[in-house]
């Protein structure tokens, strides 16, 4: 990025608002669908005023139905709109599941049919939601070809990473971690810029282990890499930022550098992201290894309510400490 | 009037043990409410506040052996049915002593043994779920019968479509009802549907379907007692649409701005303690001291049930890697 | 008759083409049909065999820019908008110069040009679809409609219900029509739904409905424009239920003997060829002579188009890894 | 199994057929649903004739609605009932996804109640059934924490592994391979038996290679091993049959003896159980491989229709062959 005259710092829930706000100025064809995102600007208030500015045919509240809607937008999306909808919480996107994985991500391959839409997504824990107000479901949507998935740690990414989706001509689901929405902050840069998608980002350079994660165990896996560089282990974090289709470049860059690799997500460890980067390492980087691929990653339960239970649940900077620690002595 | 002479049919220990359920809600959701300024509730706060009747209503209609899926506004659902104000606060808390040992948070309770099938968040979910538990009943020829709701936005998901219609097709014992609260989240009824009553949505599974004045409990449970005994005698589902207003915001962090004022003061007058004791003193069956002494108990339990949360423990972090599978013992097989 | 009236309105140029699509319609799936009992055919084979009057009626009565989401028993509608049976059985025949190139096989195709979006097999995944294309039209305010159908089976899932409850609030200009054979695969009416017309699902969302025979394509002609005048009026969506049978088990491979045969033959005497030529020939439009000039037209066709589609290659295999993602050029961006 | 007076063959398809009738014969609170199971017998005739014997509150046909007769058995299996659901085609079975994942795999972590049932999905492709008639939803599922998977390959695993399936208190996807139905015949023992859950099966032993695999893919990967004989590479077969829980034991145990590994599979390749398994060998089996991880699956796209492309994008006997060389060599 170029160096721009900045603003004041925003959180990564403003930039979210943004990067919508731009895009809706920019092209009128963008549009918005979710439930309250009208009237009330949305459980998280990421369209606070959108109403106002945008009127109610372009801020759309919608009746109770996540497959009626993601599927409308569809449709529209089909006809030449670009709708960006919003799952009041990422749980519920298990409604709309038939048409996200048989309907749009397969129109453009059985019909030729491109599908431009974005559905936000606000995945994740460390709220205290419980079982259904916590899930990652990215997993999921990994292994369903025809969608591309984003997955910002930072409110650049965040505010550049919706800009590109709304642009890309796909269907994109964009995942915004709801524990970051309004404790991470940054200055952006007063032009516009956009981050493209299928890029990763290196978000600490380091020579002994890569640390490949996405979303906001980005900000755990910095924590930890600076408590181990006290001891002397410098960790590279990968922030994977688009998670389909992965930058292997930039994974295997990585990794072939430092000969050790350790996954780290918030989603359930069995089938996660982390085992297909796990896999795609020990196929095709092998001989680059220097030690076991280790994940961390929560067990294979959903997300439990109580705090002491989410804390056990969750991945700790312990965790990647004593996995990073075994692997350095490799 | 049809409906004063129909609530003389009401046994008066039954209308008082409703007053008595009325002012328990009240009175626990007012104490989760309170917690949850304060911040010792971490999570959502969904309350009932103003729409009591409902769940005390169709719940002391029902049987023991049947079944309900309640609404995640029916917190006297669950009392009448034996979860105590300690459990339910432990519950939030996120104690080990909650129905859900911490596993989940706030109205997603159930328990089998209580006949009380757990809260899904996603709305509707539960109502193809208790259709099932309709067609084991009617399978095995018992004489049981299942209840099951959602709120006016819930009615727009494809499962209250595909379970009231499968319910209708096979004349299952199951009484559905809407919770017609008249938002949803903040979404008021005419962007959530065409129809000006819920229950138009019935006729298109030909089920017979009732408006009820929420807010009245002997009205909600003389309603429910007939679809439950018209579903009981293996005539088929049947439908209620309980009119109410929410009160409060949608979760305690919410503060409805975009509710009407005037709405609101227009349904203070409605509310449904209010009512009840309006009944209560026109038949003679209680008084402003009685009532006054009921609330005064029930404020109590809760302040017990609050005591008994509050030591509980919590659970330790392992616990979290209990239970994701049920073992053999646990059903017979 | 009122009817017999209004198809007067109908222009004679009209009609007459609507006759030559069934007819083509027709020949067109009967050669499919025996393509497969030669083995020529892989795969499933659905057709519309005694049920034409429906597609070819309403596709006939839409304009060029609008848009329909097709049934899988709506042959005639992608004629209409101008796929080809050349390029049809290429599609059946897994070959390159199919609308999806090999990629999927018979009724799966859709078309953006030409105004036609692709069938998707899970059933109803196509109504809120076509209602988003719907929204499309009122957001940019063009005078443009959807037309989008399923079978009686198909309305009882979810996404049914989603679609017209949303196309309802928002009073999108979206036609939903409901296919009425009788029977989804085997299972008859009473065990799909309770109500003995669909049309009456559509009271829940407060929806103006009409009941049509839909072996007469006059009556399918007209009804369909009434209800896209309406909707293209902008005074939101209609909903019609086209009564007709299943003639043929649900695909090839079925002997439907789940079916009686009294209701075969009563329903083969309302063939809609033969009710177009009764009508036909009552109006003075045609005869005999002219009807077979008509039939034979369309075979001839037909047999070019299987021509053509025999001489299409096949695709090869690497262009399975084509097309799972669209290129930016693709749309304007 | 103790050898047993055996019966006439019968086909995968009758395996299923007969663990039903049995099942539905012992236990009475067994009891079917479906689109079309009834008088028409299912969609591919596994219960031809249960409608007369068993009568239509035990064989009942369902609206054209999967996630309301889905939700429908998880709540008749919570009053005790044991609900075997058919999906027509596994297909289908995103309809009911959200039934499935949120609260039939969730209700007994969250507050204790079993569901025990089973969800039958005739799955795989090479059938010609194109997009929508052919997939292999497994690894959705695979990642849905609370959820049983099974896979046969046999008519022997299919009958054991249904009446295990039947038998057992937790949610279980029964993943039926419609393209071995008609296609493969054995003979079962006379008296009563179960495959247990939770166990895979070494279909032919070896000692170069550890081929995994399950479902239709054993027979491909049988086909290959006898070829790579001939050549001199002794590959063994691993059936999972079981796809969750996993049989680490066994997969560890064969990797550990012949040091190299190869994934096969017929869902997509990406995210993938092919990939998991690659991360578990190479987070716990790292020190015993002599070589990278292979994986041989299916592109990432959908299963496409026409011959050439289908059999394009399935598995063949040829790459396993070079996959196996290529290790073999290392
Ligand atoms: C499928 C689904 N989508 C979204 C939500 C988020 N949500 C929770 S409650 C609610 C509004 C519910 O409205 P209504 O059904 O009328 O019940 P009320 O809260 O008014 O009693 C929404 C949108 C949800 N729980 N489930
Ligand atoms: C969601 C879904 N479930 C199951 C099927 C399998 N299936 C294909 S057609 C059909 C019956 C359709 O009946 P109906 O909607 O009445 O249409 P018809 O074939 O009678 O014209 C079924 C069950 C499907 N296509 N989609
Ligand atoms: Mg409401
Ligand atoms: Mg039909």
């Amino acid at each position: 990025m170029t160096t721009a005259t900045t603003q004041s710092e925003v959180t990564y829930l403003e930039a979210i608002s943004q990067a919508l706000d731009e895009e809706m100025t920019r092209d009128e064809r963008v549009f918005l669908m979710g439930e309250d995102i009208g009237a009330y600007g949305g459980a998280f208030k990421i369209t606070e005023g959108f109403l106002q500015k945008y009127g109610e045919w372009r801020v759309l509240d919608t009746p109770l139905a996540e497959s009626g809607f993601v599927g409308a937008a569809i449709g529209a999306a089909m006809m030449g709109l670009r709708p960006v909808v919003e799952m009041q919480f990422a749980d519920f996107i298990s409604c709309a599941f038939d048409q996200i994985t048989e309907v749009a991500a397969k129109n453009h391959y059985r019909w030729g049919a491109a599908v431009p839409m974005v559905i936000r997504a606000p995945f994740g824990g460390g709220v205290h939601g419980g079982p259904f107000h916590s899930e990652c479901p990215e997993g999921w949507f990994f292994h369903s070809p025809g969608l591309k998935l984003v997955a910002p740690s930072t409110p650049y990414d965040a505010k550049g990473l919706l800009k590109a989706a709304i642009r890309d001509p796909n269907p994109v689901i964009y995942f915004e971690h709801k524990f970051l929405y309004r404790r991470i902050k940054a200055t952006l840069p007063q032009e516009e810029y956009v981050v493209p998608i299928g890029k990763a980002d290196i978000k600490r350079a380091g020579n002994d282990i890569s640390l490949i994660t996405y979303g906001a165990m980005v900000h755990l896996a910095l924590e930890a890499a600076q408590l181990l560089a006290k001891e002397g282990i410098d960790v590279e974090v990968v922030d994977l930022r688009t998670l389909v289709p992965l930058d292997k470049e930039t994974i295997y860059g990585s990794v072939c550098k430092t000969s050790k690799a350790i996954m780290l997500h918030e989603d359930n460890k069995t089938g996660g992201i982390g085992a297909e980067i796990a896999a795609q390492l020990a196929e095709e980087c092998f001989d680059c290894l220097d030690g076991p691929i280790l994940r961390i990653a929560p067990p294979d339960t959903p997300v439990p309510f109580s705090t002491p239970l989410e804390e056990f649940f969750l991945p700790k900077a312990s965790d990647i400490i004593s996995a990073a620690r075994k692997l350095a002595a490799y | 009037m049809a409906l004063a002479d129909a609530t003389k049919e009401i046994k008066r220990a039954d209308l008082l043990q409703m007053y008595y359920y009325l002012r328990l809600t009240r009175a626990l959701e007012d104490r989760v409410t309170a917690l949850y300024r304060q911040g010792r509730i971490v999570g959502g706060c969904y309350t009932s506040h103003g729409m009591e009747a409902i769940a005390v209503g169709y719940a002391s209609a029902l049987e023991r052996d049947d079944v309900i899926a309640p609404f995640h506004r029916d917190m006297g659902a669950f009392l009448i049915r034996g979860f105590t104000p300690g459990e339910v606060l432990a519950q939030y808390l996120g104690k080990r002593t909650g129905p859900t040992k911490g596993k989940d948070g706030n109205v997603h309770m159930g328990d089998l043994k209580r006949g009380v099938l757990g809260f899904v968040s996603h709305l509707a979910d539960n109502l193809p779920v208790a259709t099932g538990a309709a067609l084991a009943f009617k399978i095995r020829g018992e004489s049981r019968v299942a209840f099951a709701g959602t709120g006016d936005g819930g009615t727009s998901r494809g499962d209250f479509h595909e379970a009231m219609n499968f319910a209708a097709v096979r004349k299952l014992p199951v009484v559905f009802f809407c919770n017609n609260n008249q938002y949803a989240y903040s979404t008021p009824q005419r962007l959530q549907m065409a129809v000006s009553d819920v229950v138009e949505r019935a006729k298109a599974y030909d089920m017979p379907g009732e408006i009820v004045d929420g807010n009245d409990v002997a009205a909600v449970y003389l309603a429910s007692k007939r679809a439950i005994a018209q579903a009981r005698a293996g005539k088929g589902p049947a439908f209620l649409e309980f009119k109410t207003m929410r009160m409060h915001g949608h979760s305690e962090h919410d503060p409805a701005k975009y509710v009407p004022r005037e709405l609101l003061e227009e349904w203070k007058k409605k509310d449904p303690i209010l009512k009840a004791e309006q009944l209560l003193t026109q038949l003679g069956y209680g008084d402003e001291a009685s009532f006054h002494e009921i609330g005064e108990r029930a404020k109590k339990e809760v302040e017990a049930g609050l005591e008994f949360a509050e030591q509980s423990p919590l659970p330790e972090g392992q616990e979290a890697l209990e239970g994701v599978f049920a073992t053999e013992d646990e059903v017979e097989s």
